[in-house]
């Protein structure tokens, strides 16, 4: 097997998707001349022309509706949003517009479309580029939410979720761009809605998504000098959430920590960690964890920054409190 | 007033007959409203029948989409849809063109062109430029019209399509019913500018005035556009000068405008207008008329009893229709 | 004491604070000349004038964003957004720059503003109209968000809230502007982030926040009927939480429900359901249940509307489950 | 170019330096982004320098407000805030003028006007708005005056600021610093018009372009228009046509211009240009520029120093500045 980058993976998963049919357009803000803020399209404009790859203007909500009528239309739109931050001010066009549509008229309409891009935390950008926005859309019944953490899951997923007839919130994460990881040269897909456990184990279930599942792969292992045999079960998916692999694994281990980067309130992990004590309450030996950020908004300074985030030495800290062996 | 000479009798018939309908179709609805058959956001369209009229006869059915917002219902018959389908939208029947899940505001029939119906001022805009974009990149031949009122032109939503549709040549004519208020705000206070259709210089679209009251004017303009449009992918912006005759919605007593401003509007009624050019031109007698008129509120009176008679939407539906 | 209109407190909150600070301006659509949509403004343009009760023009991101620059220079500008959904198309301007700008200067700024509006379902409206839109609010650490259930609490927190100097969300509810309720005529004011328990009980502990408190309260008598004596607790401030209050009744009755009418996933309920779990693991005999919208786009159909809804049947089912008695 | 006499020698001087101290500033920034001391965006503004420093000369310090995007070291010093606090913030340290918590993007310093440094492009244009208001209606006599790029204009947030500025007569100068380039996408790619002053027009508010390369004709034009919205609350609209002589950010190798398109700009650079008129006047001798060149590369040099020796903010500093 070939060893890529999470950002070759996603771009031979659009390239694929572009070629297998002339629906699929590819449209944000620097995609096509640029390559890409991220280098994420690099090449696809000279290979599919500036009618499938397209540079806006920075006009987020214009674009993003315009993309959520194209795919009323039958196109199969893939739009890139710089960050998810700037897609706070197309949030409208697709709560209101691309999930509520098909309700609305009875199920006349429907918007295959997949809304992509960096998501969450980097390094030294401040408060108004470090939010994770998964629990926006997680909360609204009609998306279908993906945030892959290697790039195997991250071209399986995203060919997927061009194929798929919803909109389809693809979450990456800049600081996963150059991480770099085994993807097959024969086509391959993933579905959407199956989590994967990324690590077996017998003694706590470690739960998380995108960039963080690393940093659970890490704590298992610093878990595992100390005698302490943690499984990592990576989402893969938000929505739908694979409840019976979680499921499977708490009722195993009896003890968990969910890992989620975005702040704790009203969040996907606190989401999680409810649905998990409640639907295994009596095979739970302690209260699961949340390892989220701190309820704080980003600060500049890296030092800082990174202790707002979870931390390895966090999950593993928390991973013995389950444990009670803090 | 445009001369109506060169259309021919039955053409103009069926015009007056869809105003007409309209027309009465609204009525009823405010009737039912009334009566607590129906309930929520309502807002009426009386007043601005040529509008979406002149605008339906202008399109090419089958080719061509329209988007509105939530003051759907004569674009809807204007379209096509059935006054049963919308009168039992309206009362939430499963029988209704969206099933009963929409209502008022979200009057949608796909295969018509009919793609709604938005509750949120201006978001229909963004939409409507996409599926121009579609049209375009699939050519399958057909433009895309969307309506929006005075009160919406000022959303950002408005801007950043006006712009997409003009730097990549879309093929979407924009138009602006400018009924002289957005709920209680005359356009006055919401634009430093009196005419609308200024807005469009600012991004080099070709911006006329159209007078809303002349359903041939209308007609003909967004001919001309979605001829434009269809033809050299150049999109157009219209604001069409109209009135609406009830308040904003059934809970607006509409005590902001004086009765003056009002009568000198009803005394241009579309309806009436067109009838009278018909009359003048012998195309119509006020007998025919009222022929006409009677058999219509008889097809709205069917529509009441339609709903009526009509099945609620089974519980279990709420679970339907949110993924495809 | 008087008993007047849950919109009648408001106004005179509204009222009261005018008259005591020259920098308190109300702005929205149609809350001057047409006394709001909802006619809580009634009569401040009168009073006031037109330079301290504006009619904005439909524009939410422009006069959102005008009112958090406004108060950063020192005024307290009350926002009504019509209703919260049009709020979405304003959102960004709340959180990048209203909740950010104090930590991003080092706290430089204030941001003395409430946003207030009906928030979630009312009647007939379909699914553009009827979101609760707590979670996207209470998510971001900066916000205060507040949503009473009474005009008593309406009153002495909406004036508490634009005293407050940081962004204060205010959620009201179409449903209750009718409502009637007991307010003295002395001036009085609420604490932001005191919970208050609406009944006492002993057997399992009502959580909940905005309209569904009065459900809960239905909700009791009916269990009352059947020898089930259940706490109301009205959380009336969601951030900051007060989960004193909160936990010291789960630590009486072991056992709690959360009634929130947001859809289930990445919500305010969903969070505060594993807060009690987590922090009350072991006074807790059966998993906190929550009863939520049901996780569907709202239909405009009126008997499925309200059954998509929580229901005083369901938070009396609920109930019982968690005492096993289901 | 616009004549400099009428202006005394020390006031020239003080503009030059202000220019020079800019230029010098954002190179060592550049510098100090290479050699890793800084990370994160990092948007210079080279190039660009006679737009802030004049605009800045047109302002009352003290009652003015200035807002920006991203790309605000030079406004920032422009008013006042010291190269020190400056590079201290870039390198995170607690004596940043925002404690280390904002970096390059958000430099503030409330009590001289500099209002920052927004990361959302266009979305301090409505915060500029509600400081315009605010001064009106507190009767401070100052205006606001609000930068954004070729970029920012069309997003949402300017024409619903515009919009509200105008009807509501507020006194608040928005200005675009045309820099031909968002990002990589060229104005005439983004745009369909090609002079931006034009948008004024749909709000009938006076627009204006100026020559950004000339400091003395954006003082003047900016002086201009502070003057009006303070005395008469009528805001306009400034495009300022300018360039950026790097690329975008610190990590754009800026492969979409030409080589010829960028030396065309830098034969224009509007310090060469400000000094030649100066020394045509017999203001300053080349030796004596030279000297003030040499003086601000120390002031830079020791902007560096006090960033080096700076502490870092301490952990807890990640939990107060939240709530007031
Ligand atoms: C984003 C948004 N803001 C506010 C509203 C509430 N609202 C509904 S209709 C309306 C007035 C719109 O006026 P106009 O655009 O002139 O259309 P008209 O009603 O005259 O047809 C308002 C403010 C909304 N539905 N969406
Ligand atoms: C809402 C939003 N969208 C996208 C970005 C990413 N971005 C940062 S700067 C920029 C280009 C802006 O260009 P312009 O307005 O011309 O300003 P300039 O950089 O030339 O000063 C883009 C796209 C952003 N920060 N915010
Ligand atoms: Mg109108
Ligand atoms: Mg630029």
């Amino acid at each position: 097997m070939a060893i890529i980058t999470f950002r070759e993976a996603l771009r031979q998963a659009l390239d694929e998707e572009m070629a297998r049919e002339t629906g699929v357009v590819v449209m944000g803000e620097e995609v096509a001349q640029y390559d890409g803020a991220y280098k994420v399209t690099k090449g696809l404009l000279d290979k599919y022309g500036p009618d499938r790859v397209l540079d806006t203007p920075i006009t987020e909500l214009g674009f993003t509706g315009l993309a959520v009528g194209a795919a009323f239309a039958g196109m199969r739109p893939v739009v890139e949003w710089m960050t998810f931050q700037f897609g706070l001010l197309a949030i409208d066009q697709l709560i209101h517009n691309a999930v509520k549509y098909r309700s609305m008229s009875g199920g006349q309409f429907k918007c295959p479309m997949v809304v992509r891009g960096p998501n969450g935390p980097a390094e030294y950008l401040g408060g108004q580029h470090s939010q994770s926005f998964a629990s926006y859309f997680v909360h609204v019944p009609g998306f279908k939410v993906v945030a892959p953490s290697t790039p195997y899951d991250a071209k399986g997923l995203l060919k997927a979720a061009i194929r798929d007839d919803n909109p389809v919130i693809f979450l990456e994460s800049e600081m996963s761009y150059g991480h770099k990881g085994e993807v097959p040269e024969e086509e391959y897909l993933i579905e959407i809605g199956k989590a994967d456990v990324k690590r077996e184990g017998t003694d706590v279930t470690l739960i998380s998504f995108s960039k963080p599942v690393l940093m659970c792969l890490h704590a298992a292992e610093e878990l595992a000098k100390e005698g302490i045999n943690a499984e990592v079960v990576d989402l893969r998916s938000l929505v739908p959430l694979d409840k019976e692999t979680v499921y499977a694994s708490v009722r195993k281990t009896n003890r968990a920590v969910v890992v989620d980067e975005a702040w704790p309130k009203a969040s996907v992990g606190s989401w999680i960690q409810a649905e998990v004590m409640k639907d295994c309450f009596d095979d739970l030996d302690a209260a699961v964890e949340l390892v989220a950020s701190e309820d704080v908004p980003m600060i500049y300074n890296h030092t800082v920054e990174l202790e707002i985030q979870p931390t390895v030495a966090k999950i593993v800290a928390a991973a013995k409190r389950v444990l009670y062996r803090a | 007033m445009r001369p109506i000479k060169g259309y021919d009798k039955e053409f103009l018939h069926g015009l007056l007959k869809e105003m007409l309908l309209i027309r009465r179709f609204e009525e009823k609805a405010g009737q039912m409203y009334g009566l607590k058959k129906i309930g929520g956001f309502c807002h009426l369209y009386n007043g601005q029948e040529a509008v979406c009229s002149g605008a339906a006869a202008g399109m090419k059915r089958g080719l061509d989409r329209l988007l509105t917002g939530y003051r759907d219902h004569g674009h809807a018959l204007a379209l096509g849809l059935s006054p049963e389908s919308l009168m039992a939208e309206l009362y939430g029947k499963a029988t209704g063109c969206s099933k009963g899940k929409g209502g008022s505001m979200h009057m949608f029939d796909y295969d018509k062109g009919m793609w709604g119906g938005n509750g949120i001022v201006g978001g229909q805009i963004p939409l409507a430029t996409g599926s121009a974009f579609a049209q375009k990149h699939q050519k399958d031949g057909g433009a895309t019209i969307v309506f929006f009122g005075d009160g919406a032109i000022h959303q950002g939503a408005f801007h950043e399509a006006m712009n997409l549709a003009a730097i990549w040549k879309l093929p979407v004519v924009f138009v602006c019913e400018n009924n002289q208020y957005g709920m209680g705000t005359s356009v006055d206070r919401a634009s430093s500018v009196t005419d609308l259709y200024i807005k469009g210089q600012a991004y080099d679209i070709p911006s006329k005035i159209v007078d809303g009251m002349d359903v041939i004017a209308v007609m003909e303009e967004v001919k001309d556009a979605m001829d434009t449009a269809r033809k050299e992918f150049q999109p157009s912006f219209l604001e069409i000068k109209t009135y609406r005759y009830k308040g904003h919605s059934m809970s607006d007593p509409a005590k902001y405008r004086t009765k003056e401003e009002t009568e000198a509007f009803l005394a241009q009624d579309p309806i009436v207008l067109l009838k009278a050019r018909m009359e003048e031109a012998k195309l119509i007698t006020d007998e025919q008329y009222k022929e006409m008129d009677k058999q219509l509120k008889e097809v709205v009176m069917r529509s009441v009893e339609f709903a009526e008679n009509s099945p609620e939407p089974a519980l279990e539906e709420m679970y339907t229709d949110i993924y495809a």
